[in-house]
């Protein structure tokens, strides 16, 4: 069995072979390591790895399977799953006006066909007493202000619609 | 003694003073907006008020709310954390003319010390030092020179009813001043309604330390001994500890004289803190009154063995601080460090969201003053502090050892955390070695990233979540019911 | 220092004792049967050896297993805890002979003060008080007849080899005594292969006083005050405190120098405990030493701020102990409550069975030592106790109700457990008096059953637990993928 | 809504009247509440009664619903559902050799065929370092010992089949 697990930009590959009821070995590059597990809760798993012993703990979360040991939280998200999400578009660049976090729109700085500059700040969003400034991915017009003030916006939603400039090179409108 | 105290607060803060109400045999009442219908504060009291929408303006910030549920369920006083309405001057005001018992320093105290020019001045006339700058502000911008030059650059701008670092400008040559003090100026006029700023004279390898205090309404003032809380991150600490690993006894106790030198000077009534720069000569200077309960107050709580959330309460109530300074002990080291909602691997980011599984640490030594719990939304319009842990130990190598296993066993899944952030600080070399200056994180940690070393751990342990059965481990196979035949006990044995 | 510890235990012992070896950097092994393959010690080891089956005999007190698991896994020494193999001269004497450090006293001190008999000529030697009676055991009944009424009236039989109350009889008559001292050996014959007892002066108002000790290798023994463990079920300790309510400053300065003279005289190494009777006049008399952690050793921590655990791992690592008596303050009063698995509406019988729901008490001052944790079958064989509850504060009042607070915050559900009687106990006048005697529980609790004035309250929440749908409250409704835009930190606040 | 709930050898009846979402009105004897109540989690409960603020905890167990309030609990069935198990058989007194609570036996006393007056000794049983004397409920012949040293058992279970002596009142064998 192979798992591909997607953690930020980088997959981790898992060759797996099971080797009776709660232990498998498994080929993570060229490591290969004997597991065995238990389950202790819904949210805790006992494995022993390579003779050591390792309390995780596991939740679901809407980013993916958040795994904490020994202190350290990773999210991993099975690639092949339907809607595995990329955790960052960074690699195309971001061409989108969406907050980065859950945060509440505290004033919008731009109008519909109003023309704005690359990096021209667009709204200010607020998340937890930090606010944040989005600024446009690009040169070009806004063609529509899709929140107001006070609404309550999430990441990937596009919060401003902006119509690139013809020497833009990205097609289309950044959505 | 009051019968019943309204919390006029939220989250971890509201949750630990309850809990000593409790203790006092106090009933509490807890204020919610509509983001916090299930947040532990609002479970947690005796009863709980409805104070407006999730906006802090409209709930937690509206006086008019506050004063309301106040008079609604009949609580004789109001305690009002940390944050929020806690240095409101307006606040204390109204409470002193609606008969309710603020819990805190009286009205004037608190506008006195919220204004950074008049407290500067408050001190100097009562000789504790103030960082080298000005005791009134400027008009214009040869004046501003005038001042600039006397106290010399690098120098700082600061708001007179600034925090948080709003309307501050670090500025290093006389030609940027003009611009900046008028930066400043705006950014202060819009974050606080006033635009006055000053200069001060910029120290830039400094510590933040800060001193306790408590005093009665009879005169009498004690502190208990500094924390040190120069690990920061957006102005905002994120590691404290007690006792300063920069602090002799000698200058322990000076610092000690000139806060509660600072107290009297204000007028001060109930639990305070001076806050002080300390340079690495070992001079100090007063930088603020904050005039609340503190953050960090568990590590006090943990040196000294004193309820400070208790002796608050008992000064507003109008009994006298029996405690005298000889009385008072440190003993071992204490540090706290705060488990915010962010990502430390994205500048600390706020991380909103659904607590989906919550393991606290527990053990000798060990408290963590937590807010939430699993399945709690974790809103987005406050503050981001989850909880706070605390350890106490011998010495302070013995506590760094012991924070390190309590954050090795803290799962916070679904937020982020500075978790695993606060593991590699507490391991670093120049942590153990107590070089905490307030410019720490950025001089060692600017381009941390998570460690990766158990990412494969975590992988497998993914892997093997998905291979396990969801399903409860089966009861005992044993019959429920308890049929008792004749019995009786034959012996026992003794641990 | 030691790279790798066995503890050789189960429950909250062990997994308190793997705690402090964590802090210390020292890898645990932890043994387990086959009752306690899920239980939390055996989770929180670095490795976890199984050591067959769920019968005592043939796991936790089997030597031979023991000592294979220690050699197996390559660890220096052995932390024995409390009970099992904790005061068993044959293990200490097996691991000096296997080159495996004991973590406790030398085998001989073991075995000497195990004989209670042997024990009271030690300490008359040493010039410790011990209760009026025998310094050997008597061959016929006239020869007890003869002792016995030297003592008086009236006595007690004890086993030479006892604990527990085994081979425990109360002799009022004369007449009885010839009958009750044939029984008495019997049954500690049954128990403990060693039929052997004698008589002692039975003090019936007396308290339980202990004294903690610490005795490195090199001779330096020190006390860390008393505790005091009156509160007793089935003689078996269930509430503990310290300051004992009892002891004035000269009394505690006495019983501490006798108790570190009983040290001496045994030629006492590491942590251990003298308990004393002491009776209504402030007399005290030697009872026994247990050379071992005892189980209420955390409100010693409490009120000493230091680790018992590691002092005895650094001891027995051969280090001095640099501690001067002088340097060891009580602060505070701390007290313990121990959670059984049992149920005190039926005379206190065990209770074993799966935890369904756990939800531990927490908040300043508060340290649960917990065994368990929620979905936790707890097993049949082993003793019954499930975790620690211990408090901490400025005085015993304080301390009470804080313990009344963080015990009407603790859920165990699934397994009875004494919470609402220790409700009471600590609800009492004679409690809070200070009446702490060791009839205590006979005294004021012996026809004790539930407060049922939250019976109705129960059945409303059965009631509005049937209607509420159990579907977790769902998520946020954003969405979950986080495509970070630009973006720019403009500011923050500070707290 | 009529609710009869067992808590021990008591029954407490509750008429209950739903009263919109997350409330109801309840009368328990002459006692009328007004609840408002709302789930936190599986296991508690957050209920107002007559304006006062309650957490309650509650778990399904063996023995029926666990439910803490203020540090106290308590075990509560409905009497209606099957299986509505009396916690005790002290009404009719006990007239069966079983363990009062999980234990392992460690000791026999008796043998089939053995005539054993009422009191009479017949095993122990073991559970947490608590040993346990089972008597003889009546005077009669052990017709059968259903158990070996070693065994675990659990409460119900008979552990001792007696045929009661002729003058016994009781009829039938002890099962």
């Amino acid at each position: 069995m192979d798992f591909r697990l997607k953690h930020k930009e980088e997959t981790i590959a898992l060759a797996v072979e099971a080797s009776g009821e709660g232990g498998f070995a498994a080929a993570i590059g060229d490591r290969r390591v004997a597991v065995s597990f238990a389950r202790i809760s819904e949210h805790q798993m006992r494995l022993t790895v390579d003779g050591r012993q390792v309390l995780a703990f596991v939740a679901e979360t809407p980013d993916g399977k958040a795994v904490m040991v020994d202190g350290r939280t990773f999210l991993l998200a099975d690639e092949r799953a339907s809607g595995a999400r990329p955790r960052s578009g960074a690699a195309n660049g971001p061409k989108t006006v969406t907050p980065p976090m859950p945060a509440v729109v505290t004033q919008i700085l731009v109008a519909q066909g109003q023309a704005v500059e690359k990096g021209q700040g667009l709204l200010v969003v607020s998340a937890m007493k930090m606010d944040t400034l989005l600024t446009a991915p690009f040169a070009g017009v806004v063609t529509r202000v899709n929140v107001a003030e006070g609404e309550k916006v999430a990441p990937k939603q596009v919060l401003v619609d902006i119509e690139p400039a013809a020497a833009e090179p990205a097609a289309g409108r950044a959505s | 003694m009051f019968k019943k105290i309204l919390i006029a607060n939220r989250g971890e803060i509201a949750v630990r003073i309850m809990r000593t109400c409790k203790e006092m045999g106090i009933a509490t009442v807890a204020v919610y907006s509509d983001a916090d219908q299930q947040a532990l504060h609002a479970l947690e009291a005796d009863e709980a008020v409805a104070i407006g929408p999730s906006e802090p303006s409209q709930s937690y910030l509206d006086i008019e709310r506050i004063v309301a549920a106040v008079k609604q369920t009949g609580a004789e006083a109001v305690h009002p954390g940390y944050g929020f309405l806690a240095e409101n001057a307006d606040f204390a005001a109204r409470c002193e003319r609606e008969g309710i018992v603020f819990i805190g320093p009286p009205a004037r105290v608190i506008r006195n010390l919220g204004d950074k020019i008049i407290a500067r001045q408050i001190m100097q006339k009562g000789g504790v030092p103030i960082i080298p700058g000005m005791l009134e502000t400027a008009q214009n911008p040869a004046a501003w020179l005038v001042h600039a030059e006397q106290i010399g650059f690098p120098l700082l701008i600061k708001a007179a009813a600034g925090g948080g670092g709003k309307g501050m400008r670090i500025v290093h040559h006389p030609g940027e001043l003009a611009e900046a003090c008028q930066a400043a100026a705006r950014e202060a006029a819009a974050a606080f309604g006033d635009g006055t700023v000053y200069l001060e004279k910029f120290l830039p390898k400094s510590r933040h330390v800060e001193i306790q205090i408590l005093a009665d309404g009879q005169g009498h003032t004690i502190h208990l001994f500094e924390r040190e809380c120069s690990i920061q991150r957006r102005h905002q600490k994120i590691i404290e500890e007690t006792p300063s690993p920069a602090l002799t006894p000698a200058l322990r106790a000076a610092m000690g004289r000139a806060a509660v030198a600072a107290a009297r000077a204000a007028g001060y009534v109930n639990a305070g803190t001076v806050e002080f720069i300390l340079d690495p000569e070992g001079r100090f200077y007063f930088l603020e009154v904050n005039t609340r309960l503190q953050v960090e107050h568990p590590i006090t709580e943990m040196i000294t063995g004193l309820d400070l959330v208790r002796h608050q309460i008992e000064i507003a109530a109008g009994r006298p601080l029996t405690l005298t300074q000889e009385e008072v002990h440190g003993r071992g080291h204490a540090i706290e460090c705060r488990i915010y909602a962010e990502d430390p691997a994205q500048n600390f980011m706020p991380s909103p969201g659904r607590i989906a599984f919550l393991r606290e640490p527990t053990g000798p030594g060990v408290r963590n003053d937590c807010g939430v719990y699993a399945g709690f939304e974790v809103p987005v319009e406050y503050d981001p502090i989850l909880s706070k842990l605390v350890v106490h130990a011998e010495t302070r190598e013995l506590a760094t050892r012991r924070m390190i296993r309590a954050l090795a066993s803290y799962a916070v899944l679904g937020v982020q955390t500075p978790i695993d952030f606060l593991l590699d600080v507490l391991a670093s070399a120049p942590f153990q070695a107590g070089e905490t200056y307030t410019d720490f994180i950025a001089t060692h940690f600017a381009d941390w990233s998570p460690d990766r070393k158990v990412l494969e751990l975590a992988a497998i342990a993914c892997v093997a979540d998905a291979m396990a059965p969801k399903g409860r481990p089966a009861g005992r196979a044993s019959e429920a019911a308890a049929h008792p035949g004749p019995w009786r006990t034959l012996n026992h044995w003794r641990l």
